[in-house]
């Protein structure tokens, strides 16, 4: 099978949906580029690179330059979601939330709801999160908690490539308002991905390493941590099951709870800040669900309740990694 | 003057049903039957009516917290309306939404809106879609004097004229917003002004003259269907309830709203319009006027004798599917 | 002691500290009200009229009437505390963070770590939150869990008249940005408050009821449906001890695991959403830190993942209450 | 011209150090020695410097993700501004901020900012403080014309307005916005007169002529000291680099910042207008210039010998106490 950047999956994804059908559009800051300037049109494709070419295939129509307004844009994509396209809309950062929640919060996500299950509204946010580039506490965070928070939300952290390819394909054909995550630190990374569609259903997590001595729930980027401390923990004897969660909301629960019923052990590791986040949630889930089978202590390897410093040496030591993934495992496990 | 007959009495039935529906409400609310909050829109039919007369099914309306008035002035049922906001099975959101969330997307009603401003995008992106699937359609938002200072409104005038998006703005100044006064809320004391500085031609017109405000959103509308891009108006007319029912309005001179009724009511002023035109009769203008009461009056009933929502309907609605 | 409203308590929290210090000012819409209008000033005090009287006092310098521009609003107050002012800024309805989040979870949040410890920005900001008026689902939100997932930030949920005023000045004296949360059912309900100014300090959890069966930690309006449902159980011989948060960042973890490890059961109340909220990150704590003592599985009793229906009906069985916090405490003792 | 000699000395040596440094900062960026992004200001010197040459130290000015100019402008230390580029102990916020953060509120450098436009409202908080407290301080914004359609600026300007702050808006066009043009994002086409249209005075002027810069912004800060409200200019000057360092500007023209460098640079502008008018020397000018390039090296030397924040520095600063 071909292999492939997260960078290109995304962007194939893309691609083919908009192929597909013409009510696909994408929209924000740059997702071409250049307009209005007397250089390349298509200059960008996005800041990260991910729509490059997108431009060129299908125009202006359908690949929508932006000024800096994140609100208009979030706004303009749930209008246009309920009345009748399906929109793909890039919010750079996903902590540039912060300028536009109302959109998601209060509008895309209720409308369904408020107005008695007369809306449908297929909108998919595409932002990316994360720490690790140097880009401080305003350009780093992992946000997806507090859109898992909000009902009427999908939210979507694909770990590799062929999971985002997949992914993104389902979010864009889902009819409901999906938020989709992609850690800035892993486009360039690459995975087998197959050139034709396919997708991968939400609230189904995947179980990418075995072990039944004790389950690593795990998400995004932090996925190949959790993997990286498995194979470390395996040299000695120790058997995790690492649950790639892929979605947090829906969240496949059954998959995690028969994990920890087995392994009666569980080990959280996000990359977000630990309060009211994925890690507490998930704990909070095993400790109402699979209390019975638990023989230790839960325990989250997360960020700690900081902002995200910028110099490198500080970053490093504020994100999770394997070497504490395996000290949290080996103090439950004793 | 260029409407038919046939026009005017749809005009002066909508205004109309407005006027009884929110007079009814007004009564019903006090009662303590209805639940949460009701924002009146009884003194600015003229706007509703005159912004929507020439809309039909393709074009869609996008509204404020204070929404009874656009979705009758777009056509939605007056019955399912009133059972909306008794909270009951059957209202417009199966008694989900209420007064702030009332919407009919069947209609081209987007909905009502709690959050101040936030409707003003959600219309450029019905624009979006009109342009994108050539609908033919235009997308009409409600904003309110004291909404126009929000920054999702500013964002959304840039981004409508930067994508020439066929979508009218249309501003309803009713001197206040909350309890503040737009001469207060608004630095530049001038809403119209300040929209037309993003790009795109803003009139200013007198919302209590149903004549005056149908004819400058003609030419708004025109221009969005033509694919010439986004305009605006401002309408002045004033509330005549306080912001939400139940507000004592001491933020209000004395008589002000007493003034207002009699001296420049818009059904008044309509009235006397088409009478001098000898277009329409004192028995046609009043024979419309006992229809919506009465239409009223049947939807009350139909509202007070509906069940409420049943247990299972509080957890759907919430995904299409999950 | 003389008895007072929640809403008077807070009012006189805010009259005292304004008398006391003059950089104290208060900023929102319509906490005067009436500006540029025919008709009384100080027409409001605020939609829910807390600040009421208090224009009158300090005059127009210090009780600010703004357009209705949150973003500018929260930007404001979070510049000028920045800059010497210890501003306490009205967002009428918690809700409406959608609108504003930046200035909170980007700026006011992070200034003293991006800056390196030398911003001080001593923010309040006071808002509502909650169920019950028939407000739907833009209007009722439960929204701490967000904040409190914010670093930088803290944040206050208090559960009646003395807590709320004693919170208050410790917030408005604090050098800390924090946030207020105020249920809009309470506003009517009396306490013994004194008239002297005191404060209460943030991350001290307050025992409002004793027992020693189970532990039921709960926060803001959910306290006295806590109390009641704790009431009912020691009739039936079943020893509830009730804790009431007060602030949720810091949070008293102390006070939460000494209580389990006695108890060896936790039920959390909580009117918010079930994911990623506070009851998940409690019974998180609970699985992490106090698990060797816990008896049984923990019980979150919350709203459901949905947004907050408007009719009543529905609004009813939406919200926690007694009688489920009791099927859950029951649930677990067995 | 009614500058002194000094007071031209002190402008000069502002706009050089800015322009060594950020070429400086170029060239070690390239090293990867640096991390994170750099926005770099080369090519508007003439508008931070021309803004902030008469304000002092309870002035207050707030920068956007562009900021080492208007730090460098407002007299913060070149050392300390290096060491934090470089993530050192000893930075201006201790290698935690970095450039897009860099900060210095005893200089009242409020920080450069990561999110476009936000820097608006917070100064509008500066200039509530300075009436409140009455401390004849004037709050000073930076805004980049992408910026400027960020609802939260469109907000910040009106309520500057409403409460009549001594706020100064500074909207530095550049031309473009990331990737994009600003006759493309500003659907007006006129910056100015949008912000006008808030109901404020805004002028239009060359960036790259300090002295048009510093002239216009003379009037606005007067008018904020003499409390009559806040006002605005908009200066345009290119900037010569990437958006951020690294950024291959395919989206412009060829040799189109080989034109600006050569044809209408501020430095060479600055240069010509005082030599021709016998006030600076080219001596005077050349030793300037030297003495920046000095200083710049040896922040470069600290901050490359300079150990990065230890382990204990991860969890403080998050709170005054908790
Ligand atoms: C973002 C937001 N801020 C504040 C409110 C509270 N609020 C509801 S309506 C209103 C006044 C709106 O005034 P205007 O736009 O003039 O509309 P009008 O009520 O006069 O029709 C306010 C402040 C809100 N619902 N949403
Ligand atoms: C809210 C927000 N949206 C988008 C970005 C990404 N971004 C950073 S700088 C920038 C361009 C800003 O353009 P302008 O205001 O003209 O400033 P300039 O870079 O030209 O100095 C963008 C889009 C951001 N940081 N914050
Ligand atoms: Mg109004
Ligand atoms: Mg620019």
């Amino acid at each position: 099978m071909p292999q492939k950047t997260m960078r290109q999956a995304i962007n194939e994804a893309l691609r083919q949906e908009m192929e597909r059908d013409p009510r696909v559009v994408v929209i924000g800051e740059d997702v071409a580029g250049g307009a209005g300037l007397d250089g390349e049109a298509d200059a960008f494709g996005g800041v990260m690179g991910v729509t490059k070419g997108l431009y060129g295939q299908f125009g202006e129509g359908r690949v929508i330059d932006t000024p800096i307004s994140e609100t208009a844009i979030m706004g303009m994509a749930a209008g246009s979601a309920a009345t009748g396209l399906r929109p793909v809309a890039e919010l750079m950062f996903c902590d540039f939330m912060g300028v536009c929640f109302d959109q998601i919060l209060n509008q895309a996500a209720k409308f369904r709801y408020m107005f008695g299950g007369k809306a449908t509204t297929p909108l998919v946010v595409r932002t990316t999160y994360g720490a690790g580039l140097g880009a401080a506490a305003q350009h780093s965070q992992s946000l997806y908690g507090m859109f898992t928070a909000v009902p009427g939300i999908k939210c979507v952290v694909p770990s590799n490539a062929y999971d985002a390819k997949g992914l993104l394909i389902q979010a864009i054909r889902d009819d409901d308002p999906v938020i989709f995550f992609e850690h800035k630190m892993m486009y360039d990374l690459r995975d087998e991905v197959p050139d034709e569609a396919y997708t991968i259903p939400f609230g189904e997590a995947n179980i990418v390493h075995n072990g039944g001595d004790v389950t690593i729930v795990a998400l995004g980027n932090m996925v190949r941590v959790a993997v990286k401390a498995a194979e470390k923990l395996s040299e000695d004897g120790i058997g995790a099951e690492v649950i790639d969660l892929r979605t947090t909301s829906p969240l496949d629960e059954e998959t995690i709870l028969e994990s920890v019923e087995e392994t009666g052990r569980l080990v959280v590791v996000d990359e977000a800040n630990p309060r009211c986040g994925i890690a507490a949630d998930i704990s909070a889930l095993v400790a109402r669900e699979a209390f019975e089978m638990l023989k230790s202590p839960v325990r989250m390897v997360t960020a700690p309740h900081a902002p995200v410093p910028f110099a490198p040496e500080l970053e490093k030591l504020y994100l999770p990694n394997a070497d504490k993934v395996i000290a949290a495992v080996r103090e439950i496990i004793g | 003057m260029q409407l038919s007959r046939d026009d005017l009495r749809t005009a002066y039935r909508a205004m109309v049903t407005i006027r009884e529906f929110e007079e009814r409400v007004a009564v019903e609310f006090e009662t303590g039957d209805m639940p949460g909050f009701v924002h009146l829109y009884a003194g600015e039919e003229a706007i509703a009516v005159g912004a929507c007369l020439d809309l039909d099914e393709k074009d869609i309306i996008g509204s404020t917290h204070r929404g009874h008035g656009h979705c009758i002035a777009k056509g939605c049922d007056i019955q399912g309306m009133m059972l909306e906001l008794f909270g009951r099975k059957g209202g417009l959101c199966g008694g989900k939404g209420g007064s702030m969330h009332i919407a009919d997307l069947d209609r081209g009603m987007m909905g009502a809106n709690g959050i101040v401003g936030a409707g003003a995008p959600l219309i450029v992106g019905a624009g979006l879609t009109a342009k994108t699937l050539k609908t033919g359609g235009v997308a009409i938002g409600f904003v309110g004097d004291g909404a126009t200072n929000q920054g999702a409104v500013f964002e959304a005038m840039n981004l409508a004229v930067v994508l020439a998006l066929p979508v009218v703005f249309v501003f309803e100044n009713n001197y206040i917003g909350e309890a503040t006064g737009v001469d207060y809320a608004v630095g530049s004391g001038d809403i119209a002004a300040r929209a037309a500085a993003f790009g795109m031609p803003v009139d200013k017109v007198d919302g209590r003259d149903f004549f005056v405000v149908h004819e400058a959103m003609r030419g708004c509308i025109e221009r969005a269907r033509n694919g010439d891009g986004p305009s605006g108006i401002e309408a002045l007319s004033p509330r005549y309830y306080g912001h939400f029912q139940g507000d004592p309005q001491n933020y209000r001179g004395a008589d002000e709203v007493e003034r207002y009724r009699a001296e420049h009511d818009c059904l008044k002023i309509f009235r006397q319009r088409v009478i001098d035109a000898k277009l329409l009769g004192d028995d046609d203008l009043d024979a419309i006027r006992a229809e919506a009461k009465a239409l009223v009056d049947g939807a009350v009933a139909a509202a007070r004798a509906a069940p409420p929502p049943g247990p299972s309907d509080l957890m759907t609605d919430i995904y299409v599917n999950y």
